[in-house]
Parts: structure tokens; C-alpha cells; sequence
């Protein structure tokens, strides 16, 4: 299996599913130069560049999915999809109950996500918690090459709509862009075994709503998605050597959630630490909380999440963003037992 | 070419009929919800309409009845859907807000203005999987300050897509005069995103019908997308029991319902501004005389217009027909509807 | 006390407030008519038509607010925030952050919630989750009179971005506008208590964030907001005659959430069921779940939510929607510790 | 009236020189983020910002310093943000995009299009809190397809908001030729809302100074909403470490970089429309050759045009004075910023 990059691996199974189904396109802004080695293969009829008009091609991605096509919708960054969230909440979401199950939306919205390069809290959100809270929505976040390129086949196969979140601290051209990675003087948190990975040639796919187990133990459940799951291992190893066996689950998409695999993994270490860039209110954490709740389960239970506004400083950043640090006390914390 | 009149005829009468069956069963507490009619839009829905071949689409909005009846969509399940039955065209998911018909590549959607961009998505779908095909995006003159529709003006031109827009206006968007919060002319608004754009009288269904043709036709070529500005009167308010719409029909019952909170209002301390409230409420008092007056007194039925234009003998013959064919499919409905429940 | 209904409630203090403070003023589409008795008092500088242009109005009444006004922005239904997202989400729930805490934005949006009228699931949304999500922004959901009169003031009084939901089930008016109720041949399950009762002259502020305790019991927590309350109300009255103490709690916001009330309660009873017409997903039973569990209470779970899009039909709304049988079904099934 | 070019000139000067120090502290790692410069935008801030008095608003987009700076913002804390200090204009929370400065009325937004409603808001304040008020808006070109920008226009002719909206035509949006996707004229589109319109070229700072003069006094006395289309040169690329840009800067680093995965697309299998591909590598190439040359050749610095509009002497004497204010500011920040970490 090759070698690649993050963005190399998803782009990999865009153009795999551009070339063997006609019907996929993508557009977006600036994609003639984001997707250039796509344009380059395909061309600017299936890699078409867009007016900075969210509201309005997206909703075109709706209307030509209906219609036949599976269009891959790129909104640069996930915060502005609120621009156009019309739809995905009162559109793409509601065609097939609208139908009465009779049409559907076989749309991919693809967005970069998360922080942690300073660039302020208007390009630096998550967001998978306000997109999982429509029905009818499905929410993939990727942590590692295969699974981009696995989630993002997946995703390009689904009947209903997909929003697939791409994290840009593993993208190395968005951090290039945007985190201003062409200078020296800057560094960044890279996680490397989600930067850059094997990935299956020809991709194979990720089906979304399925977990995966990272490492397993039996004192505690980490659950989280996306770079987090990165900083969970990290954390499990220094929590390894206090002697705490931690499970590190990745759940690879906010919704559906693997329900099953995560209350397993509760029942068995009855102690359940979510760790999520995005928000701490109304987000996966409370979700997570009552599928456990609802299962039963009365597992202890802590979080740590983004608490509110991402700051532009990067030192502010730092300690608003789950770090290792953060995650490691709350670990501790909860397997003494203490609030 | 010509147009057909008794075809744009028959199809008036049958969207007519459609609407006073809807408005009849809506009145009986049969459908539930808000009930917007299309009437008074007859010839706008018939004459875009008369030119779509299968393959097209349409994206509507909220007075989506009209076009999906222009359309040949059957009645019996529009009529079911309507009333809630689970065998209706969406199962009684979608409602009169919600139709759905994938048959006929046709979308509504409660949310003004959202035609426009989902038109634009099925006119870029017919670019690639079915070139020559067009998709048509109906909306009211009020959506036109819409945000997405204005972006998709601009869309439908940057991307050349073979869309037609049919803005129906009728000057009112609930209860606000349109015109009173529009900065310049849709007209002009539209040509400047780089389409033609046309204005036409659209309680005329031949004026209609030609000036739909030239866009679709245009579309249909993948010249570029139009814009089509129909006026048209709205003859039965904003929606079924429009409360505006009530000071008239029940002029007793609704002034004594809206009048004494108004007076109490007029009278209400602090006294701010307590010599300028008669001419509050006299803006008040205006709104509602304009729309009354509008209705009842200035405005031309479209489907009179049309018959003058049919032989006399032809337009009974199509009244009739018309009629118990809508006649049929709402007993059917119904009939259908009393079994399930 | 004078007894006011519910939609009466909300423009007395509206009218008060604008009485009282100059800088308040109101805008959205048709409020001409919608608040006629406003505009007769205060004419149409302070309540102002605006063209369907949600965005751009919602995000001008946060520069409005940022340059001292106190706007009451009215976006007819909740649902059409969607269009208006950008306004919420990237500008007026993150200017005290951006500012460091120097500019705030004293800003209600107003909207209509909620179904049972039979129009549709693109009109009949709560949204409250969704919205709550937001870090910076609080969603205030009053469930009687005196409660919706008392919260429009504190949300006036508001330093920062307030959305106030007001339930057409309890607003006559819009019942009448949306539902069609000037047939005579429809009927809908209003709550008496909730469209109709006392309000103190001059209306007193009820403090955003504070519950109320609805009715007292033993062996069950009901948490709800809105209309939720009332069917609790009603269904913890069919469990009383099957000898089960239920406890109601009226949240009256969704965020901030009263975690001490909500605490105590599940505490004493250790059965928790959160009623809420919103989506199941990612909302209200998420983090209240979340929040029993992080405070270390291991409560009995359940939630009877809405579970996806709400369906047009009377009938089949009816079943979607949280309703008495299913949440006495629920509340049943948790305390014979079935799940 | 006539400009005072000294002013002026010293308001770009000031401007040109923040920007330096910005790309210095970005290159040098001290600024984190994106940082999309104003270069190429000083006579467009100093000509318009020249009209605004105390009380007056300013809602801006991702290149906000300029007309932060050309305002009177105190540069220390501004640097001091920028750096993400705690005692910067924000605490170190808003940063670059996210400059608020509630002293000047003075709000930024990353997100396109967002300052025309947020100006729309300020301009709605100064009509109730401080009549004789304006509100100005800053945006790019490709902003002007974003629809709550276009409903914005609406709004201030509808509302009659005393408020300028000024669109900095700088032809590109990112890596987009906004022309490819944008229908019609922007002059036109926004007289078509119904406000005056006016085209000026924004590299000449006394004409940007005249223009924006008649439409804030128009804006001051009440009358009308206006719109300003000021052609500029993007002389820094979208923003610093634009790759577009890196490609003439570091001609052989980025063809290493871009060339090789862009030869293996073109050889891919299977190899659909093969025969084309050389066309569509030829699209990316042109892209990357029009963005050098506009940038080397073609585009006038409208620094040095001003500056030929002031006595030599003069021109020295302001580019010392503002030089050195900036280098002040700069130390003092970094001094501060040092000793609190
Ligand atoms: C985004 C959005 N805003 C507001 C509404 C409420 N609404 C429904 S119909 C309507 C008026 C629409 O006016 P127009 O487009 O002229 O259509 P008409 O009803 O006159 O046919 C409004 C404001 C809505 N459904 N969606
Ligand atoms: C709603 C939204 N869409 C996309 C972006 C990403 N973006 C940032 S700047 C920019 C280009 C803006 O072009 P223009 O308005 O012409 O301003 P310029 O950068 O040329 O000054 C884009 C697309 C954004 N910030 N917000
Ligand atoms: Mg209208
Ligand atoms: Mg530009």
C-alpha cells in the first residue's frame, strides 16, 4: 500500500470515483487551483469553479443531486456554511421524508474543519455538532489517510446527503494556506500518523457509522474523532505510564454514531472521557452522554471539548482546544474518582 | 408558431378548479395548515408550463399547485397528498408546501426564495445527463430580495444554465406591499446580473405563453437562462382565511376583534408620539383598504380574459370537462381517504 | 393580575420595554400588521418593515446593537433562521469574544416555534438545540403568559444576543394565521394554561437561566420547555393515578440551562425523562444527559423527543410529536426499570 | 472643497507602511494565521475614511487595517493584537479578520459579504442614536456575489440607510478571476437596487477623495445609500504565502512542488478526455501567468502616484515622520509583548 498524505488520500478517492462514475462532480470556489490535479484529469466541467454564492450552489448541489448528479460541494471552510444553511436544514436533510421516501440527495458537502494554527474562531470551528443535529444528515470526520479516502468513497456512495469534514491540521495544503506553513518560522501540532499514511490502491471503503477501536484497555473510554483522536492516544501513552489502561476509540463520524462499539467500550471501563474540538454545549458530548444514559450505562463521565469562542492568539488557542495536557488531568481525575 | 388557446384554456380551468376544490376541502378543515391558492395565477402556471417536455424540471414555492397541475401531474394523489392520506404523491409527508414528484424532476419548498438555487441544480444536472432539457424556478416578487435568489441570478448566468425564472408578481408578500421595502425595478435588477429579461402581463396567458417560449427556447439552445416579470393579482389574500382578507368578508366580526386592541393601542401611556397615532393607525387602515380595494374592485381574472379568446361552445365543453375531472379525482380522493382511516 | 393571553403577553412588554427605553426598537417582515398595536402606539421608525432579507436584516440588527440599539428583530418562524444563520453563528455570538470582551451586542431575535398545527416540517421546528449550540448566544422558551412576558423583558434587558421562541401553539394569532383557526372546522390540542393566564402590571423580568419547579414528586424528573411542559404536566397526572410521583420542571431556556435545579431534582428522584419537541439528536436530552452525568448522578435515563422531520399529516404528526401516551409510556417503561 | 494631498498622502503612507511591518512580523512568525494585506488598497481607505468624522462607522472585511489605520487607531495596540498580545485591541481574542475598535464605531468580519448588513446596521443606529451619522462598508469584488451582501443593497435603499458601500475591485477572489464568475457589471447591479453608483479608479487617491465625498454627504444629508467601485491592484497576492505568488517568487521550489502531481493527473488512468488535458494544464498555467504578470507589470502602485502629487520635500519629510511612527509602534508592541510573555 502507498504512501500518502492526508489531502493526498482524499483527493485519491475523489478522482477514483470521478473516473469511474460520470456523475460525480465537484465545485466550489477556487477549484480549478485547490482540485488543480483533478482539473487537470477531468476538467472544468466536472471540476467547476463557483461565485462566492454558498447559499446558492449549494442549494444548486441539492437540486442536481435530486436530479441525477453526485455532486461533491466544497464550502472552503465549514464556518461558512452558515451562509447557506438553508440547504442543508430545510433542504438536503428533508427531501426524502418530504417525499415521502420516494427522492433522495446523494450529495457530499465538503468543508475543512478545526484549529489549531491561529487563524481566529471565524475559521477555526468544528461545527460536526450543529451539522449532526439535522436529521437526515450524516457527519464523517476522518483522522487518518484511510480513512479519508475509505469515508470519502463512502460518502460519494450514500443516497442521502454526507457532510465530510476534513481537518486542516492533517491538510497539509490548508495549514500551507492558511496557517502560512510556506514560512520557517511557524510550527504546528501535526499529528503524524493522521498527516500521512497507507492508504489501499485502489481505496477501499470506510462505511460511515462504524467506530474503530485505537487501543484498547479497561480503565477508561476515550472517545473522540478527527485530530482529537490523535491527542487521545498521545494522552493514553503518558496515562500508560501511571498506569491506566486506556480505550481510544475513533468514531469516525458524528453521526450516525457506532452505538454499539461505544457502549461496549463503556460497559466495560465504566468510565467515559469525550474529548471534542468542537463546542462543549448541545454537542457530541451530550449526545454520547444520553446514548450511554439511554443504554443504561452509568458510567463516570467527564468531557473535554472546546468551551466556547476559539481566540486568535495562539497561547489563548492552546488551552481553549483539547490538549494533551487537559485531557490527561480530566483521565485522572475521573479514575480517582474525583469531580 | 401559435399558441394553442384551447390547450392554455383547459389548462387555466383545470388549476382553477384544482384551487377552489383546495380552498373548498381547506374550508371543511379537511387539509390542515396554511393554504396558499394560486389563483389569479392561472395563466403565468399554463402558459411557462405549455412549453416543458418531459425530461424538464420545475422547482416551485409555496403556491406550487398551479404548475404541478399545468403539468399533467395526476390529481388523485395531489388531492390525497393534500389531505394527508398515506398514498398520496409524498405519502402525507410533504403537504401542500412539500409536493414532490420525481416523475416529473418537480420540487417545492416552503422557503421563499429557495426555488431559485434548486432550479439552478436541475438545470446544471440537465447540462450534463440531459442537454436540451431546461428546468423553470417559480417565485413570488417578494422573494426577490432573497439572498440565495439573487445569487442565483447570478449563478444561472456565470454558469450558463439553461434555467428559466418566473417571478409572479403580485405586488403584496403577506402583508406588505412589496414595492414599499424594493429598492428600484426587478426588471433592471435582473438584467444586471447579465440575462434578458421581459416583463409581461401575466393575467394573459398568450402573452404569457409567447414570452415563455422565447426563454425556454433560449434555455433550451443552452443560450443562456431569462428572466420573466408576470403581474398578477392575488385574489384570495396571502393565504385561505387571510385575516385581511377577513375584514371584508366578515367586516363585523374582524373589526371587533382587531379594532378594540387597535384603540387601546391609540391610547395607551405613555402618550409618546400620541398626536402622530391617528396617522399610524391610518396606515393601518390604508393597508387594508388597498388590499380590499384591490381585490375586489381593480384586478382581472385571468381565466375571464382567456375565455374570451376560445369559442363560446369550446369553453363550456372544457368547463365541463375540467370541472368533473377535478370533481372525480377529489371524490376519489376522498373515497380513498375514508377507506384507509 | 390581568389575564392576558400568551401573545398578548409577549407585545405588553414588548410595548412597555419600548415605552420605557427609546433604543428599543422592532423589525421583520410585515410586523406592520403583526404587531398593528405596537405600530399604532409607536409608528413606523420603531417598528419597521423589512423586506425578505433575513440575513441581511439579522446581521443588521447586530450592527445596530453593537452601535447601541436594543433591536427585536422578528424572524416570522424559527425555522427561516436558516437563511440567517451567518448572522448568529459568525457575527453576533462571537463579538464580545473577537472584542476581548469590549463590544456586546444587546440583540433579541424573536421567532415563532414548534407544530401540532399541521403545516409541515419546514415551518414547524423548535431549533432551540441547534441554536443552543452556539457558544454566546441564549434561547429563551417561555411556556405560559406570565413567563413569556417576563422573559421578553429580561431579553431586552439582555447585555448579549437572546433568541426568544414563542410557541404558535400558545399564540393565537399565529395559530389563526398558520393553522387556519378562523374555520370553525379545526381544532388543536392547545394547553389552556399555557395560551391563556395572569401577568403582573407592569410585568415583572423572569431571569433567563432560572427553571421553574412545575409540580413536585418523588420518583421522576420530567425536564421540558415550551408546550413539552404542559403534556407533562398532563401525563405526570395519569401517573399519579398509578401512584407515581412525578416531578415537572419548566426549563423556560434552553441555554443557559439551570444546572442546579435540574441537578437537585434528578438527584432526589434518580429517574430522569426529558421530554422536548425538538430533534432527538445532538440537542436538549443530550446535554441535560451530560450534564446529570458530569455532576457524577446516575440517573434512569430516557428521552421522548421528536425523532426526525416532522410529517405533514395531522395524524402522523401527532405521533411524532412528543405527546401524553409516549411520555407516560416512557416514564412507565423508567420506572418499572424496563428500557 | 479640495483634498488635501498632503493628508492624504500621509494616510497612505502611514497605511503602506503598517502593512510592511504587518508582512515582516508574518514572515518572521510573530503573526500567526492567514494575513490578507491591504497593499495595493491605501487610496481607496485614505480617500474614503478622509470624509469620516467622530460618530461615523466602519464595517469591514478581511483586509481591515487600512481603514483601521487610516481612522486613527492607535497602532500600538493594533500590533499588539496582531501578535496576539493580551493587551492588544482585542485582548489577542479577534486578531487579523477580526479587528474591533468600538471607540471608532469599527467592526471586521472574515466572513465575505457580512460587512454590508453589519454597515447596514450601523447606519440604521445613526438614524435613531446620531442623525448626520454614515456608515461605511469595505468589501471585495467577489464579495459582491454574496447574497446577504446583495439583500444589503436592498435594505439601504428600502430603509434609506445613510450608509456608502465601497467595493474594491481587485479583480481577483483568491485564486478566481471574479469576471469568470460574475454576470453583468457590478456598477449596474447596484444601480439596479436603485442607489447611485459611481466607478472611480482606486489607485488615485483624489479621485477615490472626490467620489467618496459626494456620496457620504449624500449619505449625511439623509438622501440615499450610494455605491462606490474602486478599481485596486492585489499587489500582495490573496495573502501572504499565496502559493500563486510563491511560484514567481520561488519559481523553482513551487514548480518542484506543484509540477510533479500535476504531470502525474495528466497522465492518470483511465484516461478520459486524454486529448484534453494539455488544455486544462494550460488553464492552470495561464491562471498562474496572468497572477505574475498583472502583479510585475501591469499594476500602477498608487503610492507612488500619490506621492507625485505632493512637493519632493514634503513626500520625504511625511514618509520619514510616518515611518518612523510605524517602527515606534512596532518596537513598542514587541517590547510589550515581550515582557508579558
Ligand atoms: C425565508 C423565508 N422568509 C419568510 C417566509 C414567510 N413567507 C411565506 S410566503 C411569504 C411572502 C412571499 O411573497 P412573494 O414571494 O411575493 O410570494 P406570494 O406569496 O406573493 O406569492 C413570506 C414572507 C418564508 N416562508 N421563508
Ligand atoms: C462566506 C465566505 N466564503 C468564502 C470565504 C473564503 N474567502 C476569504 S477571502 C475570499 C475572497 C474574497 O474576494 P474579494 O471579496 O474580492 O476580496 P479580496 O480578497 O479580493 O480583497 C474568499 C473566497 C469566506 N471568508 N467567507
Ligand atoms: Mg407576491
Ligand atoms: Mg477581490
Amino acid at each position: 500500500m502507498p504512501k500518502m498524505t492526508f489531502a493526498q488520500a482524499i483527493d485519491y478517492a475523489l478522482g477514483e470515483a470521478m473516473a469511474r462514475d460520470e456523475r460525480v462532480v465537484t465545485f466550489g470556489e477556487d477549484v480549478t487551483m485547490l482540485r488543480r490535479n483533478l482539473f487537470v484529469r477531468f476538467g472544468p466541467r466536472r471540476v467547476r469553479q463557483a461565485p462566492i454564492s454558498e447559499a446558492a450552489f449549494l442549494a444548486a448541489g441539492v437540486g442536481a443531486a435530486m436530479a441525477g448528479l453526485r455532486p461533491v460541494v466544497e464550502i472552503m471552510l465549514v464556518d461558512f456554511i452558515a451562509v447557506a444553511f438553508d440547504a442543508l436544514l430545510n433542504e438536503a436533510s428533508k427531501v426524502r421524508a418530504f417525499s415521502g421516501g420516494g427522492w433522495n440527495v446523494p450529495l457530499v458537502v465538503r468543508a475543512a474543519c478545526g484549529g489549531g494554527y491561529g487563524d481566529g474562531g471565524q475559521h477555526e470551528q468544528c461545527l460536526w455538532g450543529l451539522l449532526s443535529a439535522m436529521p437526515g444528515i450524516s457527519v464523517a470526520v476522518p483522522s487518518n489517510p484511510a480513512d479519508a479516502a475509505g469515508l470519502m468513497l463512502s460518502a460519494i456512495d450514500s443516497d442521502d446527503p454526507v457532510v465530510y469534514l476534513e481537518h486542516k491540521l492533517l491538510s497539509d495544503y490548508w495549514l500551507d494556506y492558511l496557517g502560512g506553513g510556506s514560512r520557517g518560522t511557524v510550527s504546528f501540532d501535526v499529528p503524524r500518523e493522521g498527516a500521512e499514511g497507507e492508504v489501499a490502491c485502489p481505496p477501499s471503503p470506510v462505511p460511515i457509522g462504524k467506530a474503530r477501536l485505537v487501543a484498547e484497555g479497561g480503565d477508561l473510554s476515550l472517545f473522540s474523532l478527527g485530530v482529537g483522536v490523535h491527542r487521545c492516544v498521545e494522552a493514553a501513552r503518558s496515562l500508560a505510564e501511571r498506569g491506566i489502561a486506556s480505550e481510544v476509540i475513533d468514531l469516525r463520524s458524528a453521526c450516525p454514531l457506532d452505538t454499539e462499539l461505544v457502549t461496549a467500550s463503556a460497559r466495560k471501563t465504566g468510565r467515559v472521557l469525550v474529548v471534542d474540538e468542537d463546542y462543549i454545549a448541545y454537542g457530541l458530548s451530550g449526545e454520547l452522554a444520553a446514548v450511554l444514559a439511554e443504554a443504561g450505562i452509568k458510567a463516570d463521565f467527564a468531557r473535554v471539548c472546546s468551551e466556547g469562542a476559539i481566540p486568535f492568539s495562539r497561547k489563548l488557542e492552546d488551552e481553549v482546544l483539547p490538549n494533551v495536557r487537559r485531557i490527561t488531568e480530566a483521565a485522572l481525575r475521573l479514575c480517582e474518582g474525583r469531580p | 408558431m401559435k399558441a394553442d388557446m384551447e390547450e392554455l384554456y383547459r389548462s387555466m380551468a383545470r388549476i382553477r378548479f384544482c384551487e377552489e376544490a383546495l380552498a373548498n376541502l381547506w374550508q371543511r378543515g379537511i387539509i390542515s395548515g396554511e393554504m396558499h391558492l394560486g389563483v389569479g395565477e392561472e395563466a403565468v402556471a399554463a402558459g411557462v408550463v405549455a412549453h416543458l417536455e418531459d425530461g424538464d424540471a420545475l422547482a416551485l414555492d409555496h403556491r406550487s399547485t398551479p404548475p404541478l397541475v399545468a403539468r399533467g401531474v395526476d390529481l388523485v394523489p395531489l388531492f390525497l397528498e393534500m389531505i394527508g392520506d398515506e398514498r398520496g404523491l409524498c405519502r402525507g409527508w410533504g403537504g401542500h408546501m412539500h409536493l414532490f414528484s420525481r416523475e416529473h424532476l418537480a420540487c417545492s419548498s416552503g422557503i421563499v426564495g429557495s426555488s431559485a438555487p434548486l432550479g439552478a441544480g436541475f438545470a446544471l444536472a440537465a447540462q450534463y445527463l440531459a442537454p436540451g432539457k431546461v428546468a423553470v424556478s417559480f417565485f413570488g416578487e417578494g422573494a426577490a430580495n432573497q439572498g440565495m435568489l439573487l445569487e442565483s441570478l447570478n449563478l444561472a448566468v456565470a454558469w450558463r444554465l439553461p434555467q428559466v425564472f418566473v417571478c409572479k408578481d403580485n405586488r403584496w408578500a403577506i402583508t406588505t406591499r412589496s414595492r414599499s421595502v424594493t429598492g428600484g425595478d426587478l426588471l433592471r435588477r435582473a438584467r444586471s446580473f447579465g440575462m434578458p429579461a421581459c416583463r409581461v402581463d401575466g393575467t394573459r396567458v398568450e402573452a404569457v405563453w409567447e414570452a415563455a417560449g422565447k426563454a425556454v427556447r433560449r434555455a433550451r439552445a443552452g443560450r443562456s437562462p431569462s428572466f420573466l416579470l408576470a403581474s398578477c393579482p392575488r385574489r384570495e389574500g396571502h393565504f385561505l382565511g387571510d385575516p385581511l382578507l377577513r375584514v371584508y368578508r366578515e367586516p363585523l366580526k374582524q373589526t371587533l376583534e382587531i379594532g378594540p386592541p387597535l384603540v387601546r393601542s391609540l391610547l395607551s401611556r405613555p402618550l409618546q408620539a400620541f398626536a402622530l397615532r391617528p396617522l399610524y393607525m391610518g396606515i393601518i387602515g390604508k393597508t387594508l383598504t388597498v388590499l380590499g380595494i384591490e381585490k375586489f374592485l381593480l384586478e382581472p381574472d385571468p381565466l375571464c380574459r382567456a375565455a374570451r379568446l376560445v369559442p363560446d361552445d369550446v369553453r363550456r365543453r372544457i368547463d365541463q370537462e375540467a370541472r368533473e375531472e377535478v370533481e372525480r379525482a377529489v371524490s376519489a380522493a376522498m373515497e380513498r381517504g375514508k377507506r384507509h382511516a
